[in-house]
Order: structure tokens, then C-alpha cells, then sequence
């Protein structure tokens, strides 16, 4: 009998997948994987060239600050989405929370404490959303947005929703303030977190349970898999990420507010999005959110320098993500013909 | 199946409003206010009790427990409304004009409602909001920030700051310490869209304008009140404009002004050679200026604010001051004092959020 | 004969009751309206005032609901629109930016034909995941929104007819109230009713089949988030006549409400289930509850915690959830058998 | 000879490069009932669409009454081509009348007209003689009704051209033989029919020709009267294939390895069985008999009511409660829903295959890809997987070969009691053959196997026992010598049944 690719084909119900294509389609298929990597050092090359300034150690610095925080939400997400359940909105109300936690208990009783306390916060988030949404079936974005309220709604209770600032001399401070290079320590921690997270993801068989269960479900739980423990697992990296990234930004500014993350839920997943991670699940990689990170922070930062006013820049992010995802259905479609 | 549906969603219903008076109770007991939420339920339930001694008064407001600002402005309001015997009933509509619309909505049509504070979340949306209280013979007394002029006629009086004013005494000071030299600055703004910085963004930009056009304003971005955000907006400026060309910076508060500071200081530049001015004198930033770090900043007292705002409303309720601001006493302006390193350690500017 | 009898196997439904089970096991709507009289209930113990200030709750329940009727219609064919928010702040900032009012409104209306087109175009003819889509839109918009508006509210130019707009026509039926209530009809009649409309459920529910049965998919998808788009941008533009103000940064709570309205009413997020009536039943529970706690003076964070509550409880008692949980539990069980509760006993429906 | 009433002329049709098409011709004139066959893959389903216009040629034409139509869905319903699709295409929330008249809703001022859609919708069940609540949503019906509301559904289109693909997959005999007497019927009144099976008796029972398409081309044409199924099954494969449906393989059942008693489950009313080491056990009954949700509850894989399940392998006896406890104590599970519950289609084999050994080969939790790719390797070979390209994502393979994967991972655990539902269904007759082949030998080898299947002689080959179910009960209980196609049959569709 000939080659399966014949009968796949054949096969009036399976999508069929596109292997033996003319080289013009391989290039746009190879585009589809990897326009972002292209998109990402054309808009490099040319904010080096035309943007005054860009390129100075000072530049670069920020935009790792810009990076840091969202992006270590971004790659903790990453595990939500590609489980295929959309995303996690209440990494708002977690990134607050563990950043007052950490800075209003360890002005009180020292870093270990807070942290301690922070993690605990952390916890019952992603069990909570994990247990709604992998045992209750429930949907993701409707749990998370009500963890979301419960969360705020818990935090401004207890904190108002005053500033909490830590001591001028502090290590948080001097944390947030290190640099390596013209590397702050946060974006360190970025990369830490992506290779970590990379790693759990692509290499470990939980990692390889969460992509499995994003393409089949049913499949995945009769292969002898808890599913309902997978689901807390990826909201947990998630929580655990948010807070991480709570502790980075509390660290940057030494400051913590119940109102310090608002926007991060839907900046985390345009970039996720932007990476090339399928929100159907299944599909995506952690590395590709580091990636889609980093282009709508140099993006945001090139804009800023260009003094361009935040309405255009926010225009011009949805666009970016328009395009992005055009191009690669277009090439896509060109690939299949 | 529909039995185990119809069964669980009322048990958990009741856990939910269990949950919901227990928090109310918290809520009495850690702010002191009058027991309002659960006397006003208890009140509906029971026919008409009370109200007659107590006045009911609602505060809608754009922010609460959710800003460094509201969190400090409620309690002093608090407790001047219990000391006055009223009974409060505060909303939070999170600067979303609908929202305070809608729950203006509710103030008017609840049968026992005396009096209205309204501090606008959007200004040029209220008058709706005003004319529906007049028509149910509401007085209506405007906090924290006042409508537009053509519509005072429809409140009884304003009590609180001047936000397009506050903007202004910032540039002035920026003005008197420029002192006529040729100096570029950067200007960090508040939440874009939101009110209040844009009032602050246009009283100063104009009062700049005006008074020294000598000071020059480089480049603009929000920094959404946010300290982190306003570091890295002020920084990216920096380098978009050139360090070398700026002399200045203005920021719409102090926690913003805190990140410009910290951007400059990221870039070892030595802070007291820049003339840097904010608004807010708060814990943030008030140690800013005895370091003489931050220039000048304009006080803004909150507990002035939500003490007036009761005052006010009382002094409406109780025919003091009617419609139409006619009267004197109808508009108490907050002092703003300009607060410099020569009277940051004043008492009277002791910071207060 | 006898063959008919095999084939007829396990569907024949005789006498009263168990024919109204039927009926009730094939509507969507129950969790909405457990909910809804959890609500109800709930209310009139606490805080009868709701019910004397009805047309407050009535415009309340306007307020959440109108973007999330048209947000279901896009829903039912499986897809999603994020921008509907965006959709409503941009439009009442062109209605306000043009000085003639009736020109504002068609132009504030042609907002959301544009945006409607633009989405579906994206989604039905370049073939992007709508969910993404939407999002660039949900930024592209709001920015548009700001650049218009130079970053501040805009004002009515003619104030007195926005203030006329916000008075009730008879008894507490606003404008805005009797809208929302045609809308409702109109969609409930569409989706019902309505070829067009009905077919929608075919797309959602099995899109190569619709296409199969020569369904124009395109052609629905293009409509059905013209609807949406044009629903919120109605919203947009009487927000901004009663209000007489248009805020660019208007409808931060929008878009999460009406989600939440939708999927409380029933409607399956992945499409082809679901139904108008439940997303209006959905709209109530939640206008209902925030009129409620406001009213009852509840501080904001508790009102927050409390709402947030309800709704982790309305998406986790679907009884296939349930029967979920208790399978999951299962599952995780090694030791020795016990008895299963009898729950489970009634299969579902499913399959 | 009259003008044939549909003709496709030197169709092709390619997907990248891969012809599944190859330049066939086929003719069929009204009132025949002419037979397409061929393995999966073979291009059938393709041919087919094509002619329904859902899928677009690259050449060729197709013709009715002699005239070329336009390559377009719309334009083939109009024509009168009508087809009734192997994978079920209905809308599962819309009720029975909806699903039969959808696309063509009868409208005034587009409102639909429900009385009338109802009516229409009776006349065309009443013609094909099904009986079943118009208004009930889809969702809520069993897979056999739902094929006779899709039945339904081409019939009513008053069609010229009647194309059924795999009509018979997931029904019973009783349902299957009263589907072709339908059919007959349909043909007598002037209808074309086109037919495509894998099931060669249903082909030489009521088809008057028979056209054989061998990967995507046409190797084969003829009247039914003038070949043999032997013949014709030759012409299939393209090999000699020695299909002994008879042999049976002498059994020498050890001790009990699964013991179920008093299983009471949704479907399932007090049912107990016990399966032997080396053993093979065979589930039968009608689509509805309760059989799946008997393995499924048996397993843990859904939930019983009431019921004791006790598995003893490797010298253990192990209560097994949930399905993770099933996995674990040795038991594999080839559910009937390949596609939904068997396969991750969009990953490779290998990561297939991965899934349920993860734990033995990931030690500490770590994936090693080599440890798997050759793990994966071993096994593909050994299920014969053809070709055993582990880094293939398995929907790219056909059916058979599908299902070869799903058995593949199981394997790899050396399970003592596999579970199979519905093995062979829409499994071309080579890689059914061999899925038989590996089944007896697991059973060699000293596994208790339990067999679930609708086709009479996969279960007479290969069970050692039959258990027959009907209305969630066992009906009886045949030793494989005296078990035939009647003895089975009449137990499972009960007295009433018998004069049919």
C-alpha cells in the first residue's frame, strides 16, 4: 500500500497536512513559523539605524525593564494557553497581590515571611482556577475573571489601596536597581524563568501532558493521565510565574499598589499571541513567548522614543498583532494550495 | 440532573450572602462608619425604621480602596459623617462614567436618600446625573473635582481642589526656579483619558505658556500614576530628547515623580541639579523634598477633601447654603500650599497618603 | 415494521412528565435561571428597594446587557469578539465629535458596520482565529478612540436633546430600556426564528456540515459580527447621548460583564449551543446583583469579592460539571470500590 | 443502454503533489445500486466529495443526464446529487426536522416555516420508515439514529443521485439489513445509488455493479453477476490475501484475570462477567445494548453505580475502582471513538505512543526522545504500521493504521486485560486482517482480551466466548462452537427479531 500522505489526503475527514509542496510554499511555511523571528530583527535593524538613541546601553536597559515583569507573566501563561484554555485574566490580581504582599509583610517582619506569604497567595490562586477549570470543567476565562474580583476584592479589603513603599536602602531595592552590564537583574530572571520554563514545558512529561491535553482531552485523560492535576498544574506555573513577576516589579520601584498591574491579563497574552502560540491549544513554545515579548517591548520603546503619543501606540499594537497573525494564516493557506 | 442543578446554586447562593454580611460587619468594625450596609438592609426588611434622625447620604465617587488617594479620603469622611449623623453610602464606579451614571441612577430613585456627594469621574457626563437629582429635590454637593461651569447653577456647592489649579501652582514653581534660563524639561502624565491628568497636564503645559516660555517642554508620556511605568517613560524620554538638553522634569504626582527621579538617578545624573516639580506632597514624596531631591510639589490634603465633602453636603442638607452657589461658603477651596524644602517639615504639610 | 422498532431504540418519550423533562433537558438556559432566582430570592430578603426602583434595575440590567446580546450572536457561531468594548468607546467618541447629532449617531452606527466588517473580514476571509483577531481590534480601537478624542472626554455638542434622550417615554421605559428590549426581541426572533439566524447554530455547531449543506459560512460570520459590532457601537453612542459626553477610555467594565453575562445565560463558548434568552437571563442576574449591593451600601472590595463569588459558583454548578468532579474524583481514587453516588444515574445528554 | 443519470469523466484530483485521484471514470445509470470499493485511502471519500462538489477537481468533469456541471456544492445539490457522509454531519443542538432540511429551510420572507419543515421532515422518515421525535436536538440521539436522520436528510432533496459513504459502520446487522432493503427500495423507484463499503457481502447483496479504485485509481470494473468477493478483494489489496473468516485458534483459558460482578452503570443493569488469561471474550448486541457503557464502567473509565471489579495479574489482585487504578493494576482500553478518544491526531506518533508509558520510559519525570523514538520504533514495527514513520503525526495516516497506533501504545505496557470496542470499524480488510492477527496472538501470549464489535464474523473469528447483550443486560452466553450468525442474532435483538 503507498504512502500514508496519499490516503491521508484522501481522507475525506482528517485536515489534511501539507508535506510534498513546491519550494515557493515552503518558503511561506517556513515564513508562517517564523515570520515573527523576521518581524522581530527587521524592527531591531531598523529602530538601530533611524532611532536615535536605541541602541545605547541606557535604551537597552529599559527595555528589559519593560520586558521583565510582563514577560514573566507572559511564559507562566503560556502554559494556560496552550493547555487550550485561553488565558488566565487574574495574573492582574496576582501580580498586585504578591508585590504588596512581599513589600507591606517584609517591612513588618523581613523578606522571608513575606515571601512565604506571597507564595501561599500564590497557591490558592492556581489551585483554585485549576480546580474550577480541570475538575469543574468550568470555563477558563469566566473562573479566572471571577478569581480575579475575589482577589482584588480580598486585597484592597485588607491593603486600601495605598502605596506601600519599602525602605531607600534595601536589598529589594538594590535588586531592583542591579544590573549586569547594561542587563538589570530582572530580565535575568526573565531568562531564567524562560529556560526554566522552557525546559518544563518541551522536556518533562507534565510539560508533555499539558501539550497533549491541549490537542485531545479525552485522548489524553484515557491515556492514564489525571487531567484535572495537569490543569492545576499549568494554572499554578502560572500563579507562581504572576508572582515572580509581582516580586520583580516591587523590587523595580520599591513601591507596591493594589492598581500596579492593571493591563497585564490581555499585554501578557498579545504577546504570547504575537510569539505564535495557538490559543486552540496544543501548538506554541515558551521560547516564542520570550520572543513576542521582546518585539512589543522594543516596539513600545521605539515608539516612546519617537515621542509618539500612547493612542497611536496602542493603535499601532493592534495593528502589529493584525498583521502578525495575518501573515501567518496567509502563509499558511499558501502553503496548503 | 435539573434537582441536583436547582438545589446547589441556592446552597451556594446563601454560603455567597452569608460570606456578604459577615463582611459587612468587618467592614463596620474596621472603619467605623455607622452600621450602615446591615441597619439599611434591616431598615427595608422591617418597614420603615430609622432614617428619621439619620440622613442618608450617598458619596459616588471614582475611586475608594482601590487608590493611595481614596484610601485615605474615606476614613476622615467617615467619621465626620457619623460624627454629623449621617449615614453613608459610598459607590466606586473606577473613573467609568457609565457606571457612576448608573449608580447615580440608584442614589435618586432610593426613597430614602437626603442628600448626593458626587465627586464627577468625567465632568462633562454629569449633567444628567445633576438634573435627575434636582427633579427628586436631591441637593447635590460636588467634591474632590467641580463640574463645569455651566452646570454649578444645578449644585449646591463645591468643596475640594482645582485640578487644572494644582497643575498650574506646579508650573509656577517650575517657573520661579528656572528663573528665566533657557531649560528643556520632560512631563509625565497621569492615567491617559482620565480626567484629572489631563486637567493637571493642562494647567501646567498652559500655565507654562504663559508665565515662562523660557521653560520648554521636551517630550510628554503617562505614566498612569504608576511609579515603575513613569521610571521607564521618563527614562525612554531621556533618551529620545537627549539628557544633556534636559534641565526639568514635572510629573502629575508624586508617586510619578518618584519613578522620574529614580530614571535619573538609574543614569548616576545628580538630582538636585535638575529642577524637578509634582503634585501630591505625599509619604512618597515628601522625604523627596527635604532631600532636595523633588523641588516643589502642591499639597493636596485628602482628609480635607472628604471632611468638606460631609460638611458640605450637611450644611446643604440643613439650608446653610441652596442651589445655585449663591451664598457664601458655597465653594471651599482646599488650600493648596506650594510645599519646598524650606517648609516641607512644616506640621501643617504633614503628608497624609 | 419490526425493523423500525430496532431503529426507534431508547428515544420514545410518553406522558406529561417525563415529556416536560425532555423539554427542560433541551433548553440551555438552567444554570442562568438557578442563578437568576438565586438572585431573586436572595434580593427580596435583603433589599426590596430594587424591585420599587425597578426602572434603576431595568436601566442597570440595559446598561450590562445590550453589548452582551450582541456579543451572543457571534458566540453561537463559535467565535469570539474582544473589541466590543473598544467598538462602544470609539463610537460614542465619533458620535461626539461631530457637531450635527443626527449625523453623529448614523456615524457612530457606522462605526460598528466598519468594525463588524474589518473583524469578520479577518476571521472568514484571511482565516485568523477570531479570539486573536478581535484582540489586535481591542487595542487598534481604543487607541483610535484616544487619537480622536486628543486623549479627553468630548461633550456633547447639542447637551439638551443627550438630557432629553436619558427621560423615560412612559412609566420608567428610558429610551435606552426600550431599545435594549427591541434588540433583545429582534435577535430572539432572528436567531429563532429567522433562516438566516437560525442557520448560525449549524455554523457553530458543525461548520463543514453547514458548509456541506450549502450553508454561505462567509457570508454568516460576516453578518453575525456585523450585529456585534453594531449592537455595541448603539450602546456606545446612547451611552454617550445620556451621559452627553463621549469618554474615549468608556466601557473598562464592559467586555468582561457581557462575557460573563453570556456564559451565565448558557451559551457555549465554543459555539453552536446556547440561546438570546439566556444571555438576557444572564444580564439580569448580574444588573440585579449590582444594584442590589450598591444599595445596600456594601463596600466596593466586599461587592467585588461577593460578585466574583457568584460567578465561580454560577460556572461550577453545571450538572455536567458536577458529574465531572465526581468522575475526576474517581479517577484520582486507587483504593477500594465504593458505591458512586446515584447522581450520576441520569446519562448525559451529550454524547 | 440509456444516458447514465451521473458520470464522472477522467477525474483528478491532487493534495500537494500526491495524486488521491488518479484519472477515473465511473458511470451509473438510474436504478442501479453501483459499488465503489477500495482500502482506506484508496480515494473513495475523495471521489466522492468531488462528485458532491464539496471538493474541487483539478480535471475531468462530472456529468448528469449527460450534462457537465459546474465543480461547486451548490450546483450538485441542485443537479440532484445527494450525499450522505461517513463521518456524521449534523448539527448536534438543531432538532431532527432542522438537521434534515438544513440549507434549504422552507422560508416566507426568510422566517422559517416550522409547521411545514415538520411535515416535510415526517414524509421523507415516514418513507424510509424511521420513527423518531422531530424536535428532539441531535446531541441527544444514538449514533444509529443519527445516520438514519442523515439518511433522511439526502433523501429528502428528492435527489436524482443517492451517494452513501460507509453507511454501515456503526450499525448492527438488524439495522444494517434493514438499511439495505431501504436501499433496494429506493433504487426500484428510479434512484441512482452509489455505494461504498468495505463490507463485501453487503456489496454483492444489493449492488448491480461493483468499480474498485486502488490508491486513487481505478483497477477494477464490473457487473456484480459476472465476480467474485474473493475476486474483488484481490483487486482491493493488490495482493493474494488469504482471509480465513473461519479460523478460530483452539484457546486454553488460564485462570480468572478480570472478574466484574453486579456492574450497574448509566445503560448498564446488574451485569457480571469474568475473562480468563488467554482468553478471548466477545461483547455482542445492537448499537444501544448498553456494551460500551459496560467496558467503559467496567474499566472506571466512566462511572458505575454499583459493582465490584477485581483484576488479578502478575499474582495480584487488585480492586479497581477508577480508570488511573485500571491503567495502573494492567489493564488497556481501544476505545470505539478512535479519532476522539484514541488519537492526539495532530502529534506524532511517537508522542502517541508516549503517553500512557511515560512513566516507565520518563524516569523522574523527564522526557528522553531517544528512549522514546526507538521505544515508539519497536512497537510500530511490531503492530506493523505501515509506513513506521514514528515522527508522522498520526492523523496523517489512514484509519487502519491509526488504529494499529492506538494498539501500538497500549502494548508497549504488556497489559494482562486489553479492552478492544469496536476494533475494526472503518478498517480497510488488510489492516483488519492483520488488527486480528495481533489481537489472537496478545491472547497467545496469555492476555485476557475482551472484544466489543457490531461485525458478527470478526466476533465469531475471534471470540472464544460470546456474551450478547440487549437493554443493558446479557442475554446469553455462546461457547464459540456453537455460536453463528443466527444463535447471535437472536439473542440480541430478542423474540422480536426472529420472523424479521
Amino acid at each position: 500500500m503507498g504512502d500514508p500522505l496519499t490516503q491521508v489526503n484522501a481522507l475525506a475527514t482528517s485536515e489534511a497536512p501539507k508535506k510534498e509542496v513546491s519550494t515557493g510554499a515552503k518558503v511561506l511555511a517556513w515564513m508562517a513559523d517564523n515570520g515573527i523571528f523576521v518581524l522581530t530583527a527587521v524592527l531591531i535593524a531598523v529602530a538601530v539605524i533611524g532611532v536615535e538613541g536605541f541602541a545605547s546601553l541606557q535604551n537597552i536597559a529599559d527595555v528589559f525593564h519593560r520586558a521583565a515583569p510582563i514577560g514573566i507573566v507572559a511564559v507562566g501563561m503560556t502554559f494556560v494557553v496552550i493547555s487550550g484554555n485561553y488565558l488566565d485574566l487574574s495574573v492582574v490580581a496576582q501580580v498586585a497581590t504578591s508585590a504588596v504582599i512581599l513589600i507591606a509583610v517584609s517591612n513588618e517582619y523581613g523578606y522571608v515571611p513575606a515571601i512565604l506569604a506571597a507564595m501561599v497567595a500564590a497557591a490558592v490562586f492556581g489551585i483554585v482556577n485549576g480546580v474550577a477549570v480541570g475538575y469543574f470543567k468550568a470555563n477558563a476565562v469566566i473562573v479566572t475573571l471571577s478569581t480575579t474580583y475575589i482577589g482584588l476584592g480580598l486585597l484592597r479589603f485588607f491593603s486600601g489601596g495605598s502605596i506601600f513603599f519599602g525602605p531607600y536602602e534595601s536589598p529589594l531595592a538594590s535588586f531592583g536597581a542591579g544590573k549586569l552590564g547594561p542587563v538589570p537583574y530582572s530580565a535575568l530572571v526573565l531568562v531564567a524563568m524562560t529556560v526554566l520554563l522552557g525546559l518544563l514545558l518541551s522536556r518533562t512529561n507534565f510539560g508533555f501532558t499539558v501539550r497533549s491535553f491541549g490537542v485531545n482531552e479525552r485522548a489524553t485523560r484515557l491515556g492514564g493521565t489525571n487531567t484535572g492535576l495537569v490543569i492545576i498544574g499549568a494554572f499554578l506555573v502560572t500563579a507562581f510565574s504572576a508572582m515572580i513577576a509581582g516580586f520583580v516589579l516591587a523590587a523595580f520601584s520599591n513601591t507596591a499598589v493594589s492598581s500596579m498591574s492593571t493591563g497585564y491579563d490581555f499585554r501578557a497574552l498579545a504577546a504570547i499571541i504575537v510569539g505564535g502560540t495557538s490559543v486552540f491549544g496544543g501548538k506554541g513554545s515558551v521560547p516564542r513567548t520570550l520572543l513576542g515579548v521582546v518585539f512589543v517591548s522594543v516596539l513600545t520603546n521605539v515608539l516612546v522614543l519617537l515621542n509618539i503619543s500612547f493612542g497611536y501606540q496602542q493603535m499601532a499594537l493592534g495593528f502589529l498583532i493584525a498583521t502578525a497573525v495575518s501573515i501567518d494564516a496567509l502563509a499558511r493557506r499558501a502553503g496548503k494550495k | 440532573m435539573r434537582k441536583s442543578r436547582l438545589v446547589l446554586a441556592p446552597a451556594a447562593m446563601l454560603a455567597a450572602a452569608a460570606l456578604v454580611l459577615t463582611g459587612c460587619a468587618t467592614e463596620d468594625a474596621s472603619t467605623g462608619s455607622s452600621d450602615s450596609g446591615s441597619s439599611d438592609s434591616s431598615g427595608d426588611t422591617g418597614g420603615d425604621t430609622g432614617g428619621d434622625d439619620t440622613l442618608k447620604v450617598y458619596a459616588l465617587l471614582p475611586q475608594g480602596n482601590d487608590q493611595p488617594y481614596g484610601t485615605t479620603y474615606l476614613p476622615p469622611m467617615q467619621a465626620k459623617a457619623a460624627e454629623l449623623g449621617i449615614e453613608l453610602t459610598i459607590t466606586n464606579s473606577e473613573y467609568d462614567g457609565d457606571k457612576q451614571a448608573s449608580e447615580c441612577e440608584i442614589a435618586v430613585a432610593d426613597s430614602e436618600t437626603d442628600g448626593i456627594i458626587l465627586w464627577p469621574a468625567i465632568a462633562d457626563s454629569i449633567r444628567p446625573c445633576l438634573e435627575a437629582a434636582n427633579a427628586a429635590g436631591i441637593p447635590v454637593w460636588i467634591t474632590n473635582a467641580d463640574v463645569n461651569p455651566e452646570d454649578t447653577g444645578l449644585t449646591y456647592g463645591y468643596s475640594g481642589t482645582d485640578s487644572y489649579g494644582q497643575g498650574a501652582a506646579s508650573a509656577e514653581m517650575m517657573c520661579e526656579f528656572a528663573a528665566g534660563a533657557e531649560i528643556g524639561i520632560i512631563q509625565i502624565n497621569g492615567l491617559t483619558g482620565n480626567s484629572v491628568a489631563s486637567l493637571r497636564g493642562a494647567g501646567f503645559r498652559e500655565t507654562v505658556a504663559s508665565e515662562c516660555p523660557n521653560v520648554t517642554i521636551l517630550a510628554e508620556q503617562p505614566g498612569n500614576w504608576n511609579k515603575d511605568e513613569s521610571q521607564i517613560a521618563a527614562s525612554e524620554m531621556l533618551t529620545a530628547v537627549g539628557v544633556e538638553n534636559v534641565q526639568g522634569m514635572y510629573a502629575a504626582d508624586d508617586s510619578m515623580v518618584a519613578g522620574g527621579i529614580a530614571a535619573l538617578e538609574a543614569r548616576g545624573l545628580a538630582v538636585e541639579d535638575f529642577i524637578i516639580t509634582s503634585i501630591g506632597n505625599t509619604f512618597l514624596g515628601n522625604p523627596l523634598v527635604i532631600d532636595g531631591k523633588l523641588d516643589g510639589t502642591v499639597f493636596q490634603s485628602s482628609g480635607w477633601d472628604g471632611e468638606n465633602a460631609v460638611i458640605g453636603i450637611y450644611r446643604a442638607l440643613t439650608g446653610d447654603t441652596s442651589l445655585g452657589r449663591d451664598d457664601d461658603g458655597s465653594v471651599l477651596y482646599m488650600p493648596n500650599p506650594k510645599v519646598t524644602i524650606d517648609n516641607a517639615t512644616d506640621p501643617s504639610v504633614a503628608p497624609e497618603w | 415494521m419490526s425493523q423500525t422498532q430496532t431503529i426507534q431504540l431508547g428515544t420514545r418519550t410518553t406522558g406529561l412528565w417525563s415529556k416536560l423533562k425532555v423539554t427542560i433537558a433541551r433548553r440551555t438556559e438552567g444554570r442562568g435561571v438557578a442563578l437568576l432566582s438565586a438572585v431573586l430570592i436572595g434580593v427580596l430578603l435583603t433589599e426590596q428597594t430594587v424591585f420599587t426602583a425597578y426602572s434603576v434595575t431595568l436601566s442597570r440590567i440595559a446598561l450590562v446587557g445590550l453589548v452582551a446580546l450582541g456579543l451572543t450572536v457571534v458566540i453561537l457561531m463559535g467565535e469570539l469578539d474582544l473589541s466590543v468594548a473598544s467598538t462602544l468607546a470609539l463610537a460614542g467618541v465619533v458620535t461626539a465629535s461631530i457637531p450635527d447629532l443626527g449625523l453623529g449617531i448614523l456615524a457612530g452606527l457606522a462605526v460598528g458596520v466598519v468594525v463588524g466588517l474589518v473583524n469578520a473580514f479577518l476571521v472568514a476571509v484571511i482565516g485568523i482565529n477570531s479570539f486573536i483577531a478581535t484582540l489586535g481590534m481591542l487595542f487598534f480601537l481604543r487607541g483610535l478612540a484616544l487619537v480622536i478624542s486628543n486623549e479627553a472626554p468630548i461633550k456633547l455638542n447639542n447637551v439638551e436633546a443627550g438630557i432629553a434622550f436619558g427621560q423615560p417615554l412612559l412609566g420608567p421605559i428610558t429610551p435606552r430600556i426600550l431599545v435594549f428590549i427591541l434588540v433583545f426581541i429582534g435577535l430572539q426572533i432572528f436567531i429563532a426564528r429567522i433562516r438566516v439566524g437560525r442557520e448560525f447554530l449549524a455554523v457553530g455547531g458543525n461548520r463543514q456540515a453547514a458548509r456541506d449543506a450549502g450553508i454561505p459560512v462567509k457570508r454568516r460570520i460576516f453578518t453575525g459580527f456585523i450585529i456585534s459590532g453594531v449592537v455595541a457601537a448603539g450602546a456606545g453612542v446612547m451611552n454617550t447621548l445620556e451621559r452627553t459626553a463621549a469618554d474615549p477610555i468608556a466601557g473598562s467594565t464592559v467586555l468582561l460583564a457581557s462575557f460573563a453575562a453570556a456564559i451565565i445565560g448558557g451559551n457555549y463558548l465554543k459555539g453552536g449551543r446556547g440561546s438570546v434568552v439566556g444571555t438576557l437571563i444572564g444580564a439580569a442576574s448580574l444588573g440585579i446583583i449590582q444594584v442590589a449591593l450598591t444599595l445596600a451600601a456594601v463596600q466596593v472590595p466586599i461587592q467585588q469579592i461577593f460578585i466574583g463569588l457568584l460567578l465561580l459558583v454560577a460556572v461550577t454548578t453545571d450538572p455536567n460539571n458536577l458529574r465531572a468532579v465526581i468522575s475526576s474524583i474517581r479517577t484520582l481514587r486507587t483504593g477500594r470500590g465504593k458505591v458512586v453516588e446515584p447522581a450520576t444515574s441520569n446519562r448525559s445528554t451529550s454524547s | 443502454m440509456s444516458t447514465p443519470v451521473i458520470e464522472a469523466r477522467n477525474v483528478v484530483k491532487a493534495f500537494g503533489g500526491a495524486k488521491a485521484v488518479d484519472d477515473v471514470s465511473v458511470a451509473v445509470e438510474a436504478g442501479d445500486i453501483h459499488a465503489v470499493v477500495g482500502e482506506n485511502g484508496a480515494g473513495k471519500s475523495t471521489l466522492m466529495r468531488i462528485l458532491s462538489g464539496i471538493e474541487t477537481l483539478d480535471s475531468g468533469a462530472v456529468l448528469v443526464d449527460g450534462r457537465v456541471i459546474e465543480n461547486s456544492a451548490k450546483a450538485s445539490l441542485e443537479a440532484g446529487i445527494s450525499l450522505v457522509h461517513q463521518e456524521l454531519s449534523l448539527i448536534p443542538e438543531m432538532t431532527v426536522a432542522e438537521n434534515i432540511l438544513l440549507g434549504s429551510f422552507p422560508t416566507t420572507a426568510g422566517v422559517t416555516r416550522k409547521a411545514e419543515m415538520k411535515r416535510i421532515a415526517a414524509e421523507t422518515l415516514k418513507e424510509i420508515g424511521v420513527d423518531v421525535d422531530l424536535d428532539e436536538r441531535i446531541s441527544r440521539l444514538s449514533v444509529a439514529l443519527r445516520q438514519f436522520v442523515e439518511i433522511a436528510r439526502a433523501v429528502a432533496r428528492k435527489p436524482k443521485v443517492l451517494i452513501l459513504d460507509e453507511p454501515t459502520a456503526s450499525l448492527t446487522p438488524a439495522e444494517t439489513d434493514y438499511l439495505l432493503n431501504m436501499l433496494k427500495r429506493l433504487a426500484d423507484q428510479g434512484l441512482a445509488i452509489i455505494y461504498i463499503s468495505h463490507r463485501i457481502p453487503e456489496v454483492f447483496r444489493i449492488c448491480n455493479k461493483v468499480t474498485v479504485l486502488r490508491d486513487g485509481q481505478r483497477v477494477f470494473v464490473s457487473e456484480i453477476a459476472k465476480t467474485k468477493p474473493d475476486q474483488v478483494i484481490n483487486e482491493m489489496v493488490g495482493r493474494e490475501l488469504q482471509l480465513d473468516l473461519q479460523s478460530r485458534r483452539d484457546a486454553n483459558p488460564g485462570e480468572v484475570v478480570l472478574s466484574a460482578k453486579g456492574i450497574k452503570a448509566p445503560g448498564v443493569s446488574d451485569v457480571s462477567l469474568e475473562v480468563r488469561a488467554g482468553e478471548i471474550v466477545g461483547l455482542g448486541g445492537l448499537v444501544g445494548a448498553g456494551r460500551t457503557e459496560l467496558v467503559r464502567a467496567i474499566i472506571g473509565a466512566d462511572n458505575r453505580t454499583a459493582g465490584r471489579v477485581i483484576l488479578n495479574s502478575q499474582g495480584k489482585k487488585r480492586v479497581i475502582s477508577g480508570y488511573m487504578s485500571a491503567i495502573r493494576a494492567g489493564v488497556a482500553y481501544v476505545p470505539e471513538e478512535r479519532r476522539v478518544d484514541g488519537l492526539a491526531m495532530t502529534m506524532a506518533v511517537f508522542e502517541n505512543i508516549y503517553l500512557p508509558n511515560r512513566r516507565e520510559l520518563g524516569a523522574a519525570g523527564i522526557m528522553r526522545s531517544g528512549k522514546m523514538l526507538s521505544f515508539a520504533l519497536e512497537l510500530a514495527n511490531k503492530v506493523g504500521l505501515r509506513p513506521p514513520q514514528v515522527k508522522l503525526e498520526a492523523g496523517q495516516y489512514s484509519g487502519g493504521n491509526q488504529q494499529k497506533i492506538v494498539i501500538a501504545k497500549w502494548l508497549g505496557r504488556r497489559p494482562s486485560f486489553v479492552v478492544l470496542d469496536e476494533p475494526t470499524r472503518g478498517v480497510d480488510v488488510g489492516a483488519k486482517a492483520e488488527i486480528h492477527k495481533l489481537v489472537k496472538e496478545l491472547a497467545d501470549q496469555g492476555t485476557a482480551v475482551l472484544v466489543v464489535s457490531s461485525d458478527l464474523p470478526e466476533l465469531l473469528e475471534l471470540a472464544d466466548v460470546i456474551h450478547v447483550m440487549r437493554d443493558g443486560k446479557i442475554t446469553g452466553t455462546l461457547a464459540a462452537s456453537e455460536a453463528d450468525e443466527k444463535s447471535v442474532m437472536s439473542l440480541a435483538a430478542g423474540e422480536k427479531l426472529v420472523e424479521a
